[in-house]
């Protein structure tokens, strides 16, 4: 039993670790057909990262918020949604937290942070609610409603920092009793960004794995993913997982924005794009292979990686997109891993069932 | 008989899914014009083999021949080229399609690139005529009933010219009256002249149409005898390799307090029918009441209505007094019932969790399996290694996904988690729906157990022994309404095949009259 | 403005803004009917609009005033050899096909990109030398009323693109190819055991669809935007893709869709010019293709049906 | 090209007076682009363009000039303090997004120089370099009235706000100075980088009748010309103009038969950085300083492109009254607004 354990432990850590490794290569070839050093460049990218408190904290803001999204699209998954929408909600969050602080600016710092974060958490839950409202009593496409909500959100969040919450294009900053930023965080990282966020951050992880694995419904929002009817029949209700879990997962890409917007920048901006993180919060998950400590892993790298990319333009002179490629064929292969058991095979380990098989296996039958 | 005649020659077939031989060294030899059984239990790898025959799978080891040459057969291409069709156990049919589409699928008539529906069609209506298969070429599978998926799928592989029919438990969805005329229309394509390979665990099937029968254990032959010169038993006990009781041993019943009442319930399908119309019955503790009928005349409606997974659009359903109308499944299941649900996979089973999990589904969230919220796994893990043992469920792992397991073990772990909840009422739909003899007993019995033990138990099935030798009294379902409620003990195979066509009771008795009274004219 | 000049401008800018999306949609309708789920339709529309302004830029001089519609088809080429990342990982190496969507969606702007910069030192092309123009049909133009409001002054893309989702259908519904196809995303054991080659029309579903999205990008970048950059293509591919749910996964019905979001996207900018909506302020302009979206979809569509395999890994068992 | 030591050792580094922070007193600037990225074909690279030729003309290395590009709006900070952790001598951010991060950084380095394109930011160690695009919006809008042939002429914006209204309110002052009489049809984008919007709002102002428009609306006007190059190439009845921003945008309006660019508002944002580089090095850094800059200091331009020769005098003049002080266009603000409410 121990053993067997064990060996699908290894496997299942070695898929994350070749995917990265064979992103890192794909990179390098890349960079060798271009006529750049990659040696060069990955040592920029990483080791600068790791020179420099500041970029140290940088990369750990980022991978912060990534983490939320992260968690954010994993749970919907498990429950089989596709929630596209985590820009959406990650943008209200941001908003929502921005108006409440601003229109609570002298409440004591001990509330109106509080508060604010909540009033983030809430309205990214509620937005992404919509999504799984419709889809548990109208059976609409959560597909098309999220990104339809987040084109929505968008314009919305535009026009109200443009004319009514803000002038010329942003917001005023929030108040010093908003702030996330504690001090000797600040100092130790020489004026990173990195905030409180980022004990928020761990909390969240701690407590989400701990939701799904040992509470009852944790099992039921898996159990309703994996097949509604025999959780219907097994007296679960469907629609109340479906909503319950994109409210978590809303609430938790919006909680991502409220840190955002209190901890990275402290006001809000008419913004050209959704922001990046919703959809590279569906790598840091797929990465993380939906397991939480996956996701705090992926989410680190990911932000050092961007963080790094900085450097490697700057200093090493490889266009930043590099970083990009890098992270997308990491997540290629991620994807792939039946290359990596295939690999595993030929170097003689027993076939063990793949993760994913399913019933559509050929000649398979019950 | 000539070895001329030999069309299908399986020599030494081993097939091996990683460490494990699903084929055993299995010789199989089918001869023109001859409908040929294969037997064995849940698991022994008569799929599996036939899957080889079919193309589908390589086998790992082993000779074809077919019409004594040598032969690889690498896809199901080349088994369409040879004359091998296939009727397989799971229907391979798309739903979404049309009848003829289905049928015509990889062999499409097309005039320039465009598909030519009509001239198929006519091809089918040709076919089914011939054989007495009646389908509708332009009806949606999906709208059609399974007896009528089941002629699909045997016109589709007459369609592509088989010679050589394989037939993968046909049988296991029929009523009576379409497995007779199956059994006719597969005796009359060997008299034809083609080769049936039949697969089926129903011994009185296998008397009844094959010639010879082949029967695998566990991967391994065990050897192929004619069907004239042995009874059932001792094919049975060639399957299961010991000695096997057919007969269901139950004592007389002591029904006592009402346990199930439905009142005056009516319940729509999804096209928004009546499928259950104005309808009442009840059950009572200590009696096993069957419901038979042919499928599709509401039995699956009324019992997704009773356990809460369809709407009830009027009428009542009270469990041990209690209404439990149009309440959420979970309060109904906690007044007291138990659901072996007709679709294991659908309904039934969370494929992708383990059998832990899928042990706990009913229960996680009480005691002792969790605790105001959280789930205890030591609890998970000591619930299933009991009931895996008690109900001899077979499995490599507990922490196995359910989808490892074979349909039979996916059935077993299902009835282990409904019968130890022990209801009050438990609803059986088809729970036997493709198991073997083994199993069937297994299951049977625990049934019957449950009666005994002073609960009620609610029994649906379209086989008719089944109904026969298990219930106490047997409601008849016709039309969305019963019929007629019979004793067991008192009733036929005739009468209830009457009542399941729809004929009245009073009909019954007129038409019984009618013979009593010919037969004392005949006599006097 | 006159009635039918405010028609005429509806038409021809919801037509123009909805061409990279008709065959966009229609793309994610092939693959997803033969079982394959194609988030990556955004990435595969950023490789198609790159390469097809690589292209227009590098070989106007050779090709002249037909550059535009050969670099669309080299879009179109372009966008089928990354569709083949797509189709290996998904069909072969067994990927989830949201990861390896999402793969796609992350490395197309990053590769695009830098190979701009690789080539230009910067990050957009810059001004393409020849972009599709709009044409006014002849003999069509001058039919009265209809001839002004859909035939003049009018992107012959969208029409194109109208032909292209008639075409789809035929070859979807009406040949065996689209028989087969759908088979094997409806249940390819079935298919595979009437000796349907699953892993080839897979292999075909993906392909066509890589083909197609990497035309719409090459629309978006050739009709619409004129240059390329990370931005070029922004959104549309997802766009495409709530329009194929929408269409129901049927050519037709998808290109409908298109057509919709690109009026609804038309009226929030030309609101302005048409009395009766003149005066509603701008942002509910602005968030009405969207909002009707999901208002239709739950008041009349319901529950979208999809290929019954999609998304699921066939697995050849030998 | 890291040879400026990186900033790891930053705070060893950090104490030194500004104007020995290079190595071998390598005197050295960067800039911090907004999201726009260094080759916007608009501000930031005008701003990068005149850095490099800042470097060329005082025979200083290449990489006495850098520019840190910014993906997304979370980039600037980080930028900013890198750059400032390589050690540059002053360090600039381009467009008023960096408003509030330049505030920022300037406030942890109260040693260091900065400054801020297109936005003031009031700290002693920030020197604030704005533009009078209201003075060339206002010809701008002279040329439309000059040239229109349907009296009627449009303006299309990017996002509202000071900065754009600025553009408005010159084009519409100009516009008036000829002939009150034209209509002009205002719109906004609500973007800068949504060309299809350009193309569809252009497209709308075409067909009401506008023969001008002039757009200040970044990477969106990229549609604008798309959607009069179409016209024109269709057989359009009236001559099409569009009026480009920022840079010379003749390029743009290309077409087989001749070129949509009537004209464009040219920001030398290169030359405001030149001018305040050389002011740092010699040590005349002008920290806390809101300089801004219009025709009379050189800093802003408007090309001739094909605007016809006795409109052109009329311009002309116009330009001298307004570099001569002679004339002043008004320039829209906020407090106005808030005046008038
Ligand atoms: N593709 C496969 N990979 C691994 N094991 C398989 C595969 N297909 C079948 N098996 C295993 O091989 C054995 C034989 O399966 P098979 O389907 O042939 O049984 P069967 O005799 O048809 O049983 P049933 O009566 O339940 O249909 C089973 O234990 C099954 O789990
Ligand atoms: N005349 C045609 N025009 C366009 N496409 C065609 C035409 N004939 C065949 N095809 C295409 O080629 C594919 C293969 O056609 P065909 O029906 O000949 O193969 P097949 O069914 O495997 O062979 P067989 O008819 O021997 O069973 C079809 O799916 C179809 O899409
Ligand atoms: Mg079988
Ligand atoms: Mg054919």
């Amino acid at each position: 039993m121990v053993e067997v354990k064990t060996d699908s432990l290894l496997k299942k850590l070695s898929v994350p670790l070749l995917a990265v490794l064979f992103g890192f290569l794909v990179g390098a070839i890349v960079m060798l057909v271009f006529g750049y050093n990659p040696i060069d460049a990955y040592s920029h990218m990483i080791i600068d990262v790791f020179a420099n408190p500041y970029s140290i904290g940088e990369a750990l803001t980022q991978a912060t918020l990534l983490v939320f999204t992260g968690l954010a699209f994993d749970i919907a998954n498990k429950a089989g949604f596709f929630n596209i929408g985590l820009s959406g909600q990650f943008l209200i969050g941001w908003l929502s937290t921005i108006i409440f602080a601003l229109q609570f600016p002298d409440l004591p710092r001990i509330a109106l942070v509080p508060l604010s974060l909540i009033a983030g958490t809430l309205g990214g839950a509620l937005y992404a609610g919509i999504a799984g409202f419709l889809r548990a009593y109208f059976g609409t496409s959560e597909v098309i409603v999220t990104i339809m909500l987040n084109h929505t959100i968008l314009q919305i969040s535009n026009y109200l920092t443009n004319f009514v919450i803000g002038t010329s294009s942003r917001t005023e900053k929030v108040s010093e009793n908003a702030s996330l930023s504690l001090e000797w965080l600040t100092e130790v990282t020489n004026y990173s960004r990195l905030n409180i966020g980022f004990f928020i951050a761990i909390v969240a992880v701690v407590v989400y794995w701990f939701f799904m694995k040992y509470t009852t419904t944790g099992f039921e929002i898996k159990a309703v993913g994996l097949n509604p009817d025999a959780s219907r029949y097994a007296g679960m209700s469907d629609k109340k997982n479906i909503i319950l879990s994109m409210l978590i997962s809303g609430g938790l890409a919006g909680l991502g924005g409220a840190i955002n917007g209190l901890g990275t920048f402290g006001n809000l901006f008419v913004l050209g794009a959704l922001p990046n993180e919703g959809f590279n919060g569906i790598a840091v998950a797929l990465l993380g292979l939906g397991n939480p400590i996956g996701i705090v892993l992926s989410a680190f790298l990911f932000g050092v990686l961007n963080t790094g990319a900085s450097f490697m333009s700057s200093r090493a002179g490889v266009p930043d997109e590099m970083a990009v490629i890098v992270t997308a064929s990491i997540v290629f292969f991620v994807g792939a891993y039946y290359l990596v058991e295939w690999i595993f095979e030929k170097i003689g380990y027993r076939r063990a069932q793949g993760p994913h098989s399913t019933e559509t296996e050929g000649g398979t039958e019950q | 008989m000539a070895t001329s005649d030999v069309v299908v020659e399986m020599r030494n077939i081993v097939k091996q899914f990683g460490e494990f031989k699903a084929n055993d060294d299995i010789n199989l030899e089918v001869r023109k014009g001859e409908v040929h059984a294969l037997l064995g239990e849940n698991g022994a790898g008569k799929s599996t083999l036939m899957n080889v025959l079919t193309g589908l799978l390589e086998p790992t080891k082993g000779e074809i021949r077919i019409n004594g040459e040598p032969t690889v057969i690498d896809s199901p291409d080349k088994a369409d080229s040879l004359g091998i069709g296939m009727v397989h156990q799971h229907f391979m049919l798309i739903d979404k399609f049309s009848v003829a589409e289905n049928i015509m699928l990889g062999n499409e008539e097309h005039k320039m690139g465009v598909i030519d529906a009509d001239t198929t069609a006519k091809g089918i209506l040709e076919l089914s005529e011939r054989y007495g298969l009646k389908v509708d070429p332009y009806a949606k599978v999906e709208n059609i009933s399974v007896g009528q998926q089941q002629r699909v799928e045997i016109l589709k592989a007459l369609y592509g010219g088989a010679d050589i029919l394989i037939l993968d438990e046909p049988t296991a969805v029929l009523t009576p009256q379409e497995i007779d005329e199956l059994m006719n229309i597969i005796r009359a394509l060997a008299d034809e002249g083609k080769a049936i390979i039949l697969i089926t665990h129903k011994l009185d099937e296998i008397k009844q149409a094959a010639d010879r029968c082949t029967v695998i254990r566990r991967g391994k032959g065990i050897g192929t005898v004619d069907v004239a010169d042995t009874s059932q038993q001792e094919l049975a006990d060639m399957m299961v390799g010991r000695s096997v009781s057919f007969t269901v041993e139950k004592g007389p019943a002591h029904p006592k307090e009402v346990i199930l009442s439905v009142d005056h319930l009516v319940v729509q399908d999804v096209r928004g029918l009546n499928a259950v119309n104005d309808l009442s019955f009840q059950v009572r503790q200590g009696e096993i009441l069957g419901i038979a009928g042919v499928d599709g005349n509401g039995q699956s409606e009324l019992i997704q209505a009773i356990t809460g997974l369809r709407n009830v659009e009027e009428g009542s359903v009270k469990i041990n007094g209690k209404d439990v109308t149009n309440r959420t499944p979970r309060k109904i299941t906690e007044s007291g019932l138990s659901h072996i649900p007709e679709d294991r996979q659908k309904f039934g089973l969370v494929l992708d969790l383990n059998l832990e999990e899928n042990l706990a589904l009913q229960s996680y969230y009480h005691k002792p399996l969790s605790d105001n919220g959280i789930l205890k796994y030591d609890a998970f893990a000591n619930n299933a290694e009991r009931l895996i043992e008690e109900y001899d469920v077979r499995t490599q792992s507990q922490k196995d996904p359910a989808r490892s397991l074979s349909g039979g073990n996916q059935q077993k772990l299902i009835i282990a988690r409904e019968v130890d909840r022990d209801p009050d009422l438990l609803i059986a739909a088809q729970p036997i729906r493709g198991l073997d003899v083994g199993a069937i007993e297994f299951i049977h019995k625990r049934l019957i157990e449950q009666r005994d033990n002073n609960k009620a138990v609610l029994l649906m099935s379209f086989e008719l022994d089944e109904i026969m030798d298990v219930s106490d009294r047997i409601a008849v379902m016709y039309g969305g309404k019963i019929v007629d409620i019979v004793d067991a003990e008192k009733t036929s195979e005739t009468e209830l095949g009457l009542l399941m066509a729809g004929v009245s009771r009073e009909e019954i008795e007129r038409q019984k009259k009618e013979k009593q009274l010919e037969e004392v004219g005949n006599n006097g | 403005m006159s009635v039918i000049g405010i028609l005429q401008l509806l038409v021809t800018s919801s037509l123009m803004y909805s061409a990279p999306l008709i065959f966009t949609a229609i793309a994610g309708a092939f693959s997803e009917r033969s079982g394959v789920v194609n988030i990556g339709l955004e990435g595969i529309m950023v490789m198609g609009a790159f390469s097809s302004a690589i292209f227009n830029i590098m070989f106007f001089d050779t090709f002249g005033n037909s550059t535009p519609w050969i670099a669309m088809v080299f879009g179109g080429i372009v966008g089928l050899l990354f569709s083949l990342l797509h189709a290996i990982a998904t069909i072969n190496l067994r990927a989830d096909h949201v990861v390896s969507g999402t793969a796609l969606n992350l490395l197309a702007p990053g590769l695009s990109v830098f190979l701009v910069r690789v080539i230009y030192g910067r990050a957009q092309t810059g001004p393409l030398k020849r972009s599709f123009g709009i044409t006014s049909f002849p003999i069509l133009k001058d039919i009265p009323v209809i001839g002004k409001i859909f035939f003049t002054s009018v992107t012959p893309l969208g029409y194109l693109g109208i032909l292209t989702g008639i075409l789809g259908w035929f070859v979807l519904f009406k040949t065996p190819f689209g028989l087969r196809l759908r088979a094997v995303g409806e249940h390819p054991v079935a298919a595979e055991s009437v000796g349907i080659n699953v892993y080839m029309y897979k292999y075909a579903g993906v392909l066509i669809s890589g083909f197609l999205g990497g035309v719409g990008g090459a629309i978006q970048a050739q009709a619409i935007v004129n240059e390329f950059g990370v931005l070029t293509v922004s959104g549309q591919g997802f766009m495409a893709m709530a329009a194929m749910i929408f269409g129901k996964w049927n050519p037709i019905g998808v290109t409908f869709a298109a057509i919709f979001f690109g009026f609804a996207q038309s009226l929030s900018r030309v609101g302005h010019y048409i009395p009766i909506i003149q005066n509603v302020p701008t942002i509910y302009l602005q968030i009405l293709p969207y909002v009707l979206t999901i208002i239709i979809l739950v008041a009349f569509l319901g529950k979208s049906e999809s290929p019954k395999a999609l998304g699921k890994p066939y697995i050849k068992s030998k | 090209a890291c040879g400026n030591g990186g900033g790891t050792d930053e705070g060893t580094d950090n104490g030194a007076a500004p104007e020995e922070g290079g190595d071998e007193d390598q005197f050295t600037i960067a800039m911090v682009t907004d999201t726009g990225g260094v080759d916007d074909r608009s501000f930031n690279q005008s701003a990068w363009e005149g850095m490099q030729e800042w470097a060329e003309e005082n025979d200083l290395a290449d990489d006495t000039v850098r520019y840190y590009q910014s993906d997304t709006e979370s980039d600037y900070v980080p930028n900013l303090n890198n750059a400032t952790n390589d050690d540059h001598d002053v360090i600039y951010g381009i467009g008023f997004l960096l408003e509030d991060p330049i505030a920022t950084i300037a406030e942890q380095n109260p040693d260091r120089m900065y400054g801020i394109v297109d936005s003031a930011v009031d700290m002693d160690n920030v020197v604030s370099l704005n533009f009078n695009d209201h003075e060339n919006s206002f010809l701008a809008g002279m040329a439309a009235a000059l040239t229109t042939e349907t009296n009627k002429v449009g303006f299309i914006g990017g996002i509202e706000g000071p900065i754009i209204d600025r553009f408005q309110t010159g084009f519409t002052e100009g516009v008036a100075y000829i002939d009150d009489s034209i209509d002009v049809d205002i719109q906004y984008a609500n973007s800068f980088s949504d060309t299809a919007a350009g193309q569809q709002i252009a497209a709308a102002m075409y067909s009401n009748g506008a023969d001008v428009i002039f757009h200040a609306s970044g990477a969106v006007g990229n549609g604008v010309f798309q959607e009069a190059r179409n016209r024109m190439e269709d057989g359009s009845d009236t001559d099409l103009w569009v009026i480009g921003v920022d840079l010379d945008q003749e390029a743009e309006g290309e077409w087989a038969d001749g070129n949509v660019t009537l004209a464009s508002t040219v920001k030398k944002v290169g030359q405001a950085i030149k001018l305040s580089a050389n002011a740092a090095k010699e040590g005349d850094f002008q920290g806390g300083e809101n300089i801004s800059y219009g025709f009379a200091e050189d800093g802003i331009d408007f090309t001739r492109g094909f605007i016809e020769d006795d409109a052109w005098e009329q311009i002309e003049e116009a330009r001298e009254e307004i570099t001569n002080g002679d004339r002043e266009v008004k320039e829209f603000t906020y407090t106005e607004v808030e005046d008038a409410e």
